[in-house]
């Protein structure tokens, strides 16, 4: 399945860039995201405990940062694995310099499987998009706390 | 932790220690012995698993054992007299051959009867309607409507 | 209307009510998962999630851990076990060695790797969900077409090009036909993967008596006997200590016209624990690992002379066969070809197969096996020959018959038709129809923008499945009458009804034959302790073939009760009637009763003659039989959103005689709505990773009440000279003469857009694209 | 398909059942429609429910002061039969007259299912038309929140941890409304690919309000104001719909793409309106 879509990120683009492949950050704003420890250079371990109304589980995988273009684009890509199914998603993340703001465009594909894919296909599309935009809402609301982000992420 | 529910089923009181996880399906079938009631999916589409519960059609794979704690429930099981004489729609089913494998039959005469109970001189599209909980594999329906049809005129079939 | 062979005091030809429905309407029947024993465990199979995958590693620990398990076996356990067989065979057929249980990889989704066993199915359950399976995923490929196709991943690493078999077929001399033709049409046609959701899904209970070492099996199948043979060799058993039983059976469809590995699995389970088992299949996991049906891509080519004559016909078959083949699996396009010349004189036919593996479950043979695909393919392309040619499609059809004085007709694949008027059923259906006014009514619609479509499909089947030459086991099948010590009498069949109502059908025979009420006709089906050996229940067979045995065995029971009439009434000849053998010369009769207990008490016996009053018959079929029809469809698709209204469905078929017209309307009935659940709504969608999205029935879309329409039902009746009844066969026909009818109708209302063909399922998406697109796809 | 085990309560009062939820970490349980089947396919896994189902003083349908009253464990046969709902508000009862099948209708509660959220539910769609509220309660609080500001997203609510829908309220229809509620259920789950309520009034040939919801469409139900602003000001019935759900991001599936479901909305938009006009008078 195919998603693209754009987010406004009230920060100038070299910012929203690094904030983008923070790992504090992206744990922090990732839905349902336990914990992110790094395993190499721009590749994490993550736990994950997704809830959705009253359907929850709890996904172990990884998180990749692939193709870094400072400050304009990379790739992020994010599987996970639980009893309940998995998902993999890679997208292209282009950042875009809007005055002070950034326009963060993303083009990717998710895959589901397991009992996700089998029973809730009418689903997957409309969920895979809250969750995206649970992302950037919850990376605004860490707005103002940037510098301290900033340097949890030395 | 378990607990002990008590209810009527086909006039008889029954009292069992349940997991609350024990769908209802399942303590008629493995704890009451009742194995009229069928299994068709898990998604509360199919109907196989339909009894009344306190005068109304549910899935009773779709509620679990301990919801129905004091309450009544009729299985299929419970239609016929107690002498063995058919109901009027089990009768009409029979007569207009409204089934075929006899998978969905129980939860489809449960769910005619209670369609005519609360329209008793229905249209053929309201029959349809009303049995739309309720799949059926074998007969393409068409049976099943006539069934139904003249079980509502009280001729329980030709 | 329906021609029956009945007189009047008799009940062949008769609407008997079914005698089966008394215990299925008051729930006291027992079904598979009905049947209980002492100490039985549950047993809970663990899936794959992928299409495909290498198994890295399994931990059992974690389920072995759980309350109430008692074993939990793997792949490791069953390997030198026997696979699960395919019976069919082709030159050249690759088969992948098909384990009970996968090995260190998984091919489908749905594939068993695991299997818990504990003393309760909720204890069952919790365990395989405690289980540890890790996989490292592999793409996956599931469109056939794009399986074949070079640089496609392979399914079997051992076959990169995914190719199990090619097949060819060719009758008469096509490319000539195609020389001489004016006119040639081409089209490709899907007929996509169906789900066939028999409403009771699979299930086995295996019970395994060490001191006797026997196994006794429960199973929830269309073929006890063949299922006996084959779990005996897969777990190296002596066939007379494995008993198969089949309780009431909920639904069939062909889907357990099979030999599945949790068959086996639970067989050997008993024998390892010792405690009788039990599975019981999940709705999802019927959908994930019991056979499809159809997965067809076909390529037709259809040579004809301008005035519509039909010369010849090409098609390449790209069957989707899935990942292994199952029991007839690789069988299933090769009916398909059988079936090619539909009722059409023309003599030149070449078909190619290529049958292709891809990550998806195995297809099968589901409600028509072969002949569906065929039909829809032929009766489309014959459509969109009449468009090409400007004619009307009824006129198109009426002029390639085989004709009434042609039959037996020698068809260019092969197969020698019967019996037919195929004029009939179409000329019934046009008439039922109103055609000519229909035809004026469209006129009208069209000038007021309204789509409204007529669609017709004039079909033909191979049915009584059929000559043991064409059946890997045998096509024949097997009856027994025995009357009993008190004249009671016992019908064995070899046939396996599981909804056909033969308990009905085959006691209206008895009581006409012998002259008994029906009530003191017991028939006996399903077990292999009991019954001798049959081949079972499918392909429209149970009357046609098992029927006919029957009719045999009761002849030769009739010659031996004669016998004993004779002895005792000391007479040449008595006649067998109203339950009694009467001596016409001196009017003296002897009732059944008393003749078998003569048979039985043996203080006399004829000349030449044995105790007993019993006869077995096992009835080889000199042919298939050929039932055929028309359907007619009146459709309106709603212009705003593609919606389809079927405004009018008519059916006129020919099964040959009607031994019980209710039944065989009930068979009708049923078999139009699966034809019109592949033509409108029902589609086994897999995803490009192997996810069989339409996983569970809120997706996968199966006729519901309010979705079908009032079906009007009639007969022709040319009787079948290739058995004693004269019967065709009814179960599969209506399901084959549906979904060409309809997406004739529904064509026909978009052909003002410039539509020629549409591809099923006729999702309302799909229609509106072609009417925004006007008609173009 | 076997649900996990779990701890349960029954409570009595709505007291006793808030208490018990009140650290947000129980699985409130009222019919059983939505949170069983997940249960049972192991997508939901709570360790704790809480049945309201036996919490009396929550089942009721009522009308006082121009407000029908239900409580959250109405059934949906409850509110389609119902004389108060059919009466006041019967934009309410036809939509749960389409709500799954008979068996469901039966056991389905309306606050089970406003409170699940199912972006292709059927109720939502007239409770923001009807412009609706709900009254949340929980141990420490009491609130009510107007239908179109409830649903947030894809099951997704105002629903804070410990909170329950107590009442729905909805405003008595003026009885000379038209309304209408137009649904293309899917084949299989019987959801709604699209489900549009709408009432109108009319003057003559002029509408003179007009409220539209819309369900199924994308992830949660909402409210058309900009196709209800311009049907009020004249723009014609065709014209006007052609614009619902503009800038919503349409859902797509298997069944329908987000194109095709957008232009659902919109025809069915148009033949609801125009349905709900001649109920009108």
């Amino acid at each position: 399945m195919k998603l693209d879509g754009r987010y406004t990120v009230g920060l100038p683009r070299e910012r929203a860039y690094a904030i983008l492949q923070d790992p504090a950050v992206l744990a922090r704003c990732m839905p349902g995201c336990e914990s992110l420890d790094r395993v190499e250079e721009n590749e994490y371990a993550m736990r994950m405990k997704m809830v959705l109304a009253s359907i929850s589980g709890k996904f172990e995988g990884k998180v990749r940062i692939t193709d870094s273009n400072p400050p304009s684009s990379f790739r992020l890509s994010v599987e996970g694995a639980g009893k309940i199914g998995f998902v993999k998603g890679e997208g292209l993340l282009t950042l875009t310099a809007d005055g002070a703001q950034t326009i963060v465009g993303y083009e990717g594909e998710v895959q589901v499987g397991g009992t996700i894919a089998n029973v809730g296909q009418r689903l997957v599309e409309t969920t895979a998009r809250m969750l995206i935009k649970r992302f950037f809402e919850k990376l605004s609301a860490t707005e103002p706390g940037a510098a301290h982000l900033e340097s949890a992420a030395d | 932790m378990k607990r002990t529910i008590s209810l009527t089923i086909n006039g008889k009181r029954y009292s069992h220690e349940v997991e609350p996880r024990l769908l209802l399906i399942h303590y008629l079938r493995e704890v009451a012995g009742l194995t009229g009631p069928h299994i068709g999916c898990e998604t509360s589409i199919c109907g196989a698993c339909t009894v009344v519960l306190d005068g109304k059609t549910v899935k009773s794979c779709t509620m679990f054992a301990v919801q129905a704690d004091g309450r009544d429930v009729t299985t299929i099981e419970g239609v016929a007299a107690a002498d063995g004489k058919l109901d009027p729609v089990q009768e009409a089913f029979w007569n207009e051959h409204g089934l075929q494998c006899g998978f969905c039959t129980p939860g489809m005469v449960l769910s005619a009867k209670q369609l005519l109970a609360a329209n008793p001189n229905p249209t053929d599209q309201e029959i349809r309607h009303g049995l739309e909980g309720n799949l059926c594999r074998c007969t393409g329906y068409q049976h099943i409507v006539n069934a139904v049809r003249t079980a509502a005129a009280g001729k329980g079939g030709v | 209307m329906a021609t029956t062979i009945g007189k009047p005091d008799l009940l062949v030809g008769k609407s008997v009510r079914r005698r089966e429905d008394p215990r299925l309407l008051t729930g006291t029947a027992t079904y598979l998962d009905d049947v209980k024993m002492p100490g039985m465990h549950h047993a809970c199979i663990v899936r794959s999630p992928h299409g495909a995958a290498l198994i890295k590693s399994i931990n059992t620990q974690p389920a072995l851990d759980r309350p109430g398990v008692a074993a939990v076996f793997t792949g490791a356990d069953i390997k030198n076990l026997g696979a699960v067989p395919c019976a069919a065979s082709l030159p050249g057929l690759r088969v992948p060695h098909h384990h009970l249980l996968a090995q260190d990889r998984v091919y489908y989704q749905g594939h068993p790797v695991a299997v818990v066993v504990a003393t309760d199915r909720y204890l069952a359950a919790d365990a395989a969900d405690a289980l540890e399976v890790e996989y490292e995923p592999l793409p996956a490929v599931t469109d056939p077409e794009k399986a074949i196709a070079a640089g496609a991943q392979p399914v079997h690493p051992e076959w990169p090009d995914n190719v199990s078999f090619t097949f060819h077929q060719e009758g008469g001399d096509t490319e000539q036909a195609f020389r001489d033709a004016d006119v040639i049409v081409k089209q490709r046609i899907t007929s996509q993967r169906l789900i066939p959701t028999a409403m009771e899904t699979r299930g086995v209970v295996a019970d395994w008596r060490p001191g006797e070492k026997s196994l006794t099996m429960f199973s929830s199948t269309q073929i006890p006997h063949l299922l006996r043979t084959l779990v005996a060799g897969i777990l190296g058993m002596p066939e007379n200590l494995l008993r198969v039983i089949t309780p009431e059976v909920g639904g069939g469809f062909g889907s357990k016209l099979n030999v599945y590995a949790e068959e086996a699995l639970m067989g050997f389970i008993a024998m390892r624990i010792r405690k009788p088992v039990k599975w019981v299949e999940s709705r999802r996991e019927n959908f994930q690992a019991t056979i499809h049906g159809r997965g067809h891509v076909d390529y037709f080519e259809l040579a004809a002379k301008r005035d519509g004559t039909m010369l010849g016909l090409k098609v390449k078959i790209i069957q989707d066969l899935g990942a292994y083949h199952q029991l007839l699996t690789p069988a299933m396009p090769t009916l398909s070809v059988l079936m090619m010349p539909g009722l059409y004189r023309f003599k030149n036919v070449c078909a190619d197969i290529v049958g292709a593996f891809t990550n998806c479950v195995p297809t099968d043979a589901y409600r028509g096996a072969g002949r569906p695909e065929a039909t829809h393919g032929i009766e489309r392309m014959v459509d969109i020959l009449a468009a090409e040619l400007k004619m009307d499609p009824v006129e198109l059809r009426q002029k390639n018959f085989v004709r009434n004085d042609e039959f037996p007709f020698p068809t260019a694949t092969g197969l020698m038709y019967d019996s037919g008027n195929y004029e009939a059923p179409l000329k019934q259906a046009l008439d039922t129809a109103g055609y000519t006014a229909l035809r004026a009514e469209q006129v009208a619609a069209r000038q007021q923008g309204r789509l409204m479509g007529i669609g017709i499909s004039t079909y033909g089947e191979i049915c009584a499945l059929g000559p043991s030459i064409a059946l890997p086991a045998g096509g024949w099948e097997s009856a027994t009458v025995k009357i009993e010590p008190t004249g009671k009498v016992t019908v064995l069949t070899g046939a396996s009804p599981h909804g056909q109502g033969e308990e009905t059908t085959f006691a209206q025979m008895v009581a006409d034959a012998l002259g008994v009420s029906i009530d003191d006709v017991l028939v006996i089906h399903g077990d292999t302790a009991v019954v001798q050996y049959g081949i079972g229940t499918f392909g429209s067979r149970g009357t046609a073939v098992g029927g006919a045995a029957l009719f045999y065995a009761l002849e030769d029971l009739k010659a031996k009760m004669r016998k004993f009439a004779c002895m005792i009434l000391e007479t040449e000849s008595v006649t067998l009637t109203g339950g009694s053998c009467i001596c016409e010369k001196t009017g003296k009769s002897v009732s059944f009763a008393e003749v078998a207990t003569a048979a039985y008490h043996a203080k006399k016996l004829p000349p030449n003659t044995e105790p007993g009053l019993v006869a077995t018959h096992f009835w080889e079929p000199p042919n298939f039989t050929f039932p055929f029809g028309a359907h007619l469809v009146v459709t309106e698709v709603d212009r705003e959103t593609g919606s389809i209204d079927i405004k009018r469905y008519i059916c006129v078929d020919d099964c040959g005689k009607v031994i019980n017209p209710l039944i065989v309307s009930g068979q009708v009935h049923g078999g139009v709505a699966q034809g019109l659940g592949q033509a409108l709504w029902e589609e086994a969608v897999y995803d490009d990773n192997g996810q069989l999205v339409s996983g569970e029935l809120t997706d996968y879309a199966l006729p519901k009440a309010h979705l079908m329409p009032w079906i009007e039902s009639s007969h022709t009746c040319t009787p079948s000279p290739t058995n004693p009844l004269g019967v065709k066969g009814v179960g599969e026909a209506g399901t084959i003469g549906c979904s060409p009818a309809v997406v004739n109708s529904v064509v026909d209302a978009l052909s003002p857009l410039g539509v020629r063909h549409i591809d099923m399922p006729l999702t309302p998406e799909k229609i509106w694209k072609l009417i925004a697109q006007g008609g173009q796809a | 398909m076997i649900p996990q085990e779990f701890e349960y309560d029954a409570p009595a009062t709505l007291q006793e059942a808030l208490a018990l939820i009140a650290d947000g970490e129980r699985k409130v349980l009222a019919g059983g429609m939505s949170l069983i089947p997940l249960m049972k396919l192991r997508l939901a896994q709570p360790g704790h429910v809480v049945d309201i189902g036996r919490v009396a003083e929550l089942n009721y349908i009522t009308e006082s002061g121009g407000v029908v009253r239900i409580g959250a464990t109405a059934t949906h046969h409850d509110i389609e039969m119902s004389a108060i709902v059919r009466g006041k508000c019967p934009l309410l009862a036809e939509a749960a007259g389409h709500i799954g099948d008979a068996q469901v209708r039966n056991t389905g509660t309306i606050g089970g299912s406003v409170a699940h959220a199912d972006p292709a539910a059927d109720y939502p769609a007239a409770l923001v038309a009807l412009e609706a509220t709900f009254r949340l309660v929980s141990a420490s609080s009491d609130r009510t929140v107007a239908a179109s500001d409830f649903f947030v997203d894809a099951f997704t609510t105002a629903l804070e941890p410990g909170e329950i829908v107590l009442e729905i309220q909805v405003p008595v229809e003026d009885p000379s409304e038209g309304y209408c509620y137009a649904k293309v259920a899917h084949p299989a789950s019987g959801f709604a690919v699209v489900g549009v309520a709408v009432r109108v009034k009319k003057a003559g040939d002029t509408i003179t309000m007009a409220r539209i919801g819309v369900t199924g469409m994308s992830a949660r139900a909402f409210r058309d104001m900009a196709v209800e602003k311009m049907l009020e000001s004249g723009v014609e019935v065709g014209q006007a719909t052609a614009l619902v759900g503009e800038g919503e991001q349409a859902n797509s599936d298997l069944y329908a793409s987000c194109d095709y479901r957008t232009h659902l909305a919109r025809v069915h938009a148009a033949r609801a309106i125009r349905t709900a006009l001649t109920r009108a008078s």
